[in-house]
């Protein structure tokens, strides 16, 4: 967050739209595509922005190291990455803090809507693998995530979906880039589970006063929202759809 | 960190018991829920420090130093400061911590720390540059768990807070030929605000704040919430794999600020004590 | 990718009927011996890289992408910009694959690929130099593999190539007081050549291209050739704890050539549709 | 050690008293006290001089992995460890070479004492971290952590006590400083059992003839068995004393 | 290799002679001595040109960890090393991406030569530690360990000789060395069993048309076959010959 | 080298015979208790390394190779050269060593050779200095042991004496414009003495010179004294988990005195056979 934001009145022009033309409470274009992947159980690409992000599901699977296997329920394991092209400097392949951090809560923003305990010892490994990066990764790839362990068909209370609003140029808008993100003064990536409204993920970075901050959490929900449906047409379209058989090519 | 919650795999059979407490408003220490534990904070603990400060919150216990040196910018804020917070639950700190490179759990500590400070402004970051794109300072902040017993987040992040308050860095000029020369006069760091953070944990139903280990051990999510001295809100972390509620991220964002002013009163009071002045 | 070997254990039982297959000029999934699967080559699928493609051989399917920065020469070459290619097979692209520093068989990949590129002088490094000793081009390509299914060596190394093809890089002046100062224009990478790696295994007497993951579990041997479009060999590497006959090397060097012009086709016509001219 | 010692002799004045004012044969200031940590088996917390050192004692206890276990005695395991504001310059918290061969001297001098056949199959964890460090600190650190083993009650011959003895300005000198290790001409920190004078820790840095040798091997020695009475009387203040209900503080 | 190759006429002079004087079919001085390490089961020392390299087997032994046993065969583990200062410029001890793939690609030449089935749920370890570097350290290696193997007294199939040709100055050469190396057009190092002509490592650095290719690689195996009578001359030395006691001095 | 110890497991049966032994002032192998084993040192054998000795003692056999380089000082010794001393155990060298980044005992290894060649102060490092803050000398003496038979102290120790004292550096100038500029002219390194370190195993109640690995496995404890050519002593380390009297350390310093002129007399030899002149 730039705290400053001196001239960050420029990210929202005088008819009110942002950089690429979006109204404050606009998604940027989303395109999801289940199955993507052979080899894996499951899998999802999800085009967020200029976000291209790959997420794979192997499990439920046998634990190695056997120790590590929990006897009431699965092991969930994830793994956030970015190739090392997928930044605009080039990425040093070996995961960073921050990838380390995003991996631990996407993880805890998946687990609430698993239902481990139909998988005593075993592992469910969820990759998500950022090829291109822009604003709000870690909720593209939440999104393309819990689309993967659907196509897994892991037993799931819900699906998970995440979005992110924020504050730019004094203004509370929904789903940052990556421009508004380092221009701008506030981001709360949220996730929840749509059909009981809890929240998963929660992150928030920038200030906000209190009545911003409500704004920002109600107007991130909304965007939720519009994510579940997106999520279910992308399975439907794999399960049952005219436009399944285009999974995997862009 | 990573057997915090092992550690109390036993007193899961509390779990019933702790629910039935929290219905009646009250936890297995006596606290209400919106009790905090006893908090010391005492400065200018490791003389040797630009800054330090030692905090115990109940059994937690925890000290934070600051070292200062001169570094180069980072290509892209060529007229930033640096600032760096790091944080290492020591082995001898819990039967559970380990030697060896920080896990995941350190990993986010350090980093949900960083950000409440960071998003904050609580440093101007702007004025620690000695010559642009070439000399700055760099401020490295280091925290070394010693006991553990819940709410490292909070805890850490009063230590890192105080130390940063107390902290003196030599001034430097630059010399004609461009070199930075140390002076002798010693300045405090840009301060704008204190940040303040709140730790909040989720069981069953309840929102409680500055859980001890044993309610960590049997806790649904845990979301930490920073606020500054004008009542914004700064930084926010949900952790743990449960969920929370609508209504509880918003009622937390209340509760932040109000336990937030009552901490920043100890705090500022512990450093009026050491450096003789208020802050701000 | 240590694992392919190991998934096929079961599949080991295939050998028998592999080999006889063979013998009638026949592989399971119906290929004859010198048949590559079906190869596609997307450029430009990372935008923001300076070069990027997707590779699909068959349900092998790996992304490569090009990132180009300024850099010191190594005090030997200074006359020469640098040239890194590294490849990691991501845990997403096999039940086999681990997260983790890159174990043996990932650094042969790289090693393998970077060798065919360097050694058939594809990119003239001499003309990345900006200023002798001090500025040059760095070219990294990297490499995602997505999928695995056999022959990661050719479809690395297609993908590699088609990226280095289609990559812009930005042109640098040197200012007066000697600084390299980046200018709007964009220009191509000095290609000399295209080369084409082949990769064959060795089953029982026969020597097939374009081995699947299914092959590759009862291969004995793999040789991996490189040509350049003159029909030059600039590389070469035997792999696996087999041999191969005198006769199955100098066969492996014309097989080489023949279905390198094949493969160079189809990336230069991907490239022409991306930067709408014949590369050299 | 700076060898050449140029003006070195600045370091003890014409009153023969060192910088600090200590003679020949003084010890710096040196407070020790015992059960300061909750969670561990035993701790310790020492300043001497400006070294202000935490020791902490998990054990007897399993081993992992387990096949590092001892069918005869227990395994004891020490890990010295400098936090990175305790020095001058700030200390990268990985693991110095330093660090390591100070873990392993003060784990051979503490080894001796300790009746580790009593434990089979367990393992002793000693852990020593410097939170401010001067001249001295490993000896400090064997003084805290000898206290420690036996606040977590392990069966012990005899406690181990340990300080240097130095030369500074061509004269031997008990228990260097930091500026008097960094200007002067040799340190010899040793470790004792007092109570059968059996040497656990023996190191020498820096020049000393046959003379001086013997001269600073025996000034230790003495300084030895000072701490010894100091290590017994914090022990007391902590088990009998009134002063026990301070532990911790400073 | 330098492909522009601009003055590297000069590496092959108007005699037809190289710069150190050999014949475009000559190889190196080569010294091979068995049994010159006392704890290793099997060693050897070969001096080949200016590389100077120990060859060391341990086993067949006990694998750890145990899973990594193979029922069927011996494991076979083989590390190529090279001492930092065995190169121009100090190496870094830590091994090099280029050290990992030399110990794939010798453990992969030496393997099929090796009876691994007479040891099941055993390991044999192959080390090969450069004490000083010229051209073509991998094929010396392999003379080496090979004749180390036999020494430790495994089983074999065959010995498995190495030897490289190369392409200086435009023509086709026998073992070349480091400044044909880093001077010269191309290096084509390959290892055989000699009894049957099998090609166990192949590698091609460098540009060769498909001619040369042909008469770099019939070269190459005529350089193989001299090696292999230096390695049987070597082991007899050892086994039979009078000149077995001067075994590891030099 | 962690397995040293364990390697003789089945020989703590001889502790027995041992102690009975040197009750009747013999050795297993027919020693006295002060006499060491033959000791070869042959320099020169690196020809590629600036310095290098290879040693054996008994059975154990080391190789030690000097490199040196220009590099920039440490900031606060900008009068300094650079002497850096490392040691691995070689997995060739013993059943019980293992690859790997270097153990705790390695690393003892390295450090107590280390101190022993820094504090005596047998290189002048203040004479590797070119330019002062900026340009120095960097010595690496590099040591890899090839066999394991027991005191590697000394005989790593007696392997990088040998090599410095027989390494010739580049002789540099610092040229108008302040950069170094390498002569024709070797020169030799600025020696003022020639330290010995001699390494003494306590087994039952006596004290042994240069433990072969049979006596180190049952030996309690073991101590390291280094001398001087002026008979100052100027290093000391004392190993392993036994203990030594008061007697016994004292002894030791007579000891190390003696059998350090026998020792430095055969590198002394060697040395002036290589270089032709004697040193000092």
């Amino acid at each position: 967050m730039g705290k400053q934001g001196g001239d960050s009145t420029s990210l929202i022009n005088s008819q009110g739209l942002r950089l690429d033309g979006r109204r404050f409470d606009e998604l940027r274009p989303v395109s999801i595509e289940v199955g993507v992947l052979k080899n894996a159980d499951g899998s999802a690409y999800i085009q967020f922005g200029k976000n291209k992000i790959m997420a794979a599901v192997y499990g439920p699977k046998e634990v190695h190291p056997k120790h590590s296997a929990l006897a009431d329920r699965s092991l969930l394991r994830c793994r956030y990455h970015m190739s090392p092209f997928s930044t605009e400097e080039r990425k040093n392949p070996a995961p960073s803090r921050r990838e380390i951090e995003i991996s631990k809560v996407i993880r805890e923003a998946l687990e609430p809507a698993l239902i481990l305990e139909d998988y005593p010892r075993t592992a469910i490994d969820v990759f998500v693998e950022v090829l291109q990066s822009d604003g709000g990764s870690r909720c593209a790839g939440i999104n393309a995530a819990s689309v993967a362990l659907a196509d897994a068909g892991i037993n799931m209370r819900d699906l998970v979906c995440a979005c992110a609003a924020g504050k730019i140029a004094g203004q509370i808008v929904l789903d940052i880039d990556d421009t508004e993100d380092k221009e701008g003064q506030a981001d709360l990536p949220i996730a929840i589970m749509p059909t009981s409204n809890r929240v998963t993920l929660f992150q928030l970075d920038g200030q906000l006063s209190n009545e911003e901050f409500s704004k920002a959490f109600n107007l991130a929900l909304e965007g939720c929202k519009s994510l579940y449906q997106m999520q279910r047409e992308a399975l439907i379209r794999k399960y049952f759809g005219k436009d399944g058989n285009e999974a995997g090519e862009q | 960190m990573s057997a915090v919650k092992k550690v109390l795999v036993v007193e899961q059979l509390k779990r019933t018991q702790m629910n039935e407490l929290l219905g009646r408003g009250k936890r297995l220490d006596g606290r209400s829920l919106l009790d905090m534990r006893d908090l010391s904070v005492t400065t200018n603990v490791v003389e040797k420090a630009e800054g330090s400060a030692r905090v115990k919150l109940g059994n937690t216990e925890v000290i934070a130093g600051v070292k200062v040196s001169l570094g180069t910018p980072f290509p892209d804020t060529p007229d930033k400061g640096l600032l760096v917070v790091s944080a290492e639950v020591l082995p001898l700190a819990s039967p559970y911590a380990e030697p060896g490179p920080p896990d995941e759990r350190s990993i986010e500590l350090a980093r949900v720390v960083d950000r409440g400070i960071r998003e904050s402004g609580m440093i101007d970051v702007s004025k620690l540059v000695l010559e642009v794109g070439k000399h700055v300072y760099a401020v490295f902040a280091d925290v070394s768990v010693l006991n553990v017993d819940g709410n490292l987040f909070d805890s850490t992040s009063y230590a890192v807070v105080a130390a940063l308050l107390t902290t003196k860095i030599p001034k430097y000029e630059i010399s004609p030929s461009g070199e930075p020369v140390k002076s002798e006069e010693m300045i405090p760091l840009p301060i704008t605000t204190v940040p303040i953070s709140v730790t909040m944990a989720k069981i069953g139903d309840y929102l409680i704040v500055d859980p001890t280990s044993e309610e960590e051990a049997v806790m649904d999510a845990r979301i930490t919430l920073v606020s500054d001295d004008k009542g914004n809100i700064c930084a926010g972390q949900k952790g743990e794999p449960g969920f929370l509620s609508i209504d509880q991220i918003l009622l937390a964002s209340q509760i932040c600020k109000s336990k937030g002013e009552e901490v920043r009163a100890i705090i500022n009071k512990e450093v009026e004590r050491a450096i003789g002045v208020p802050k701000q």
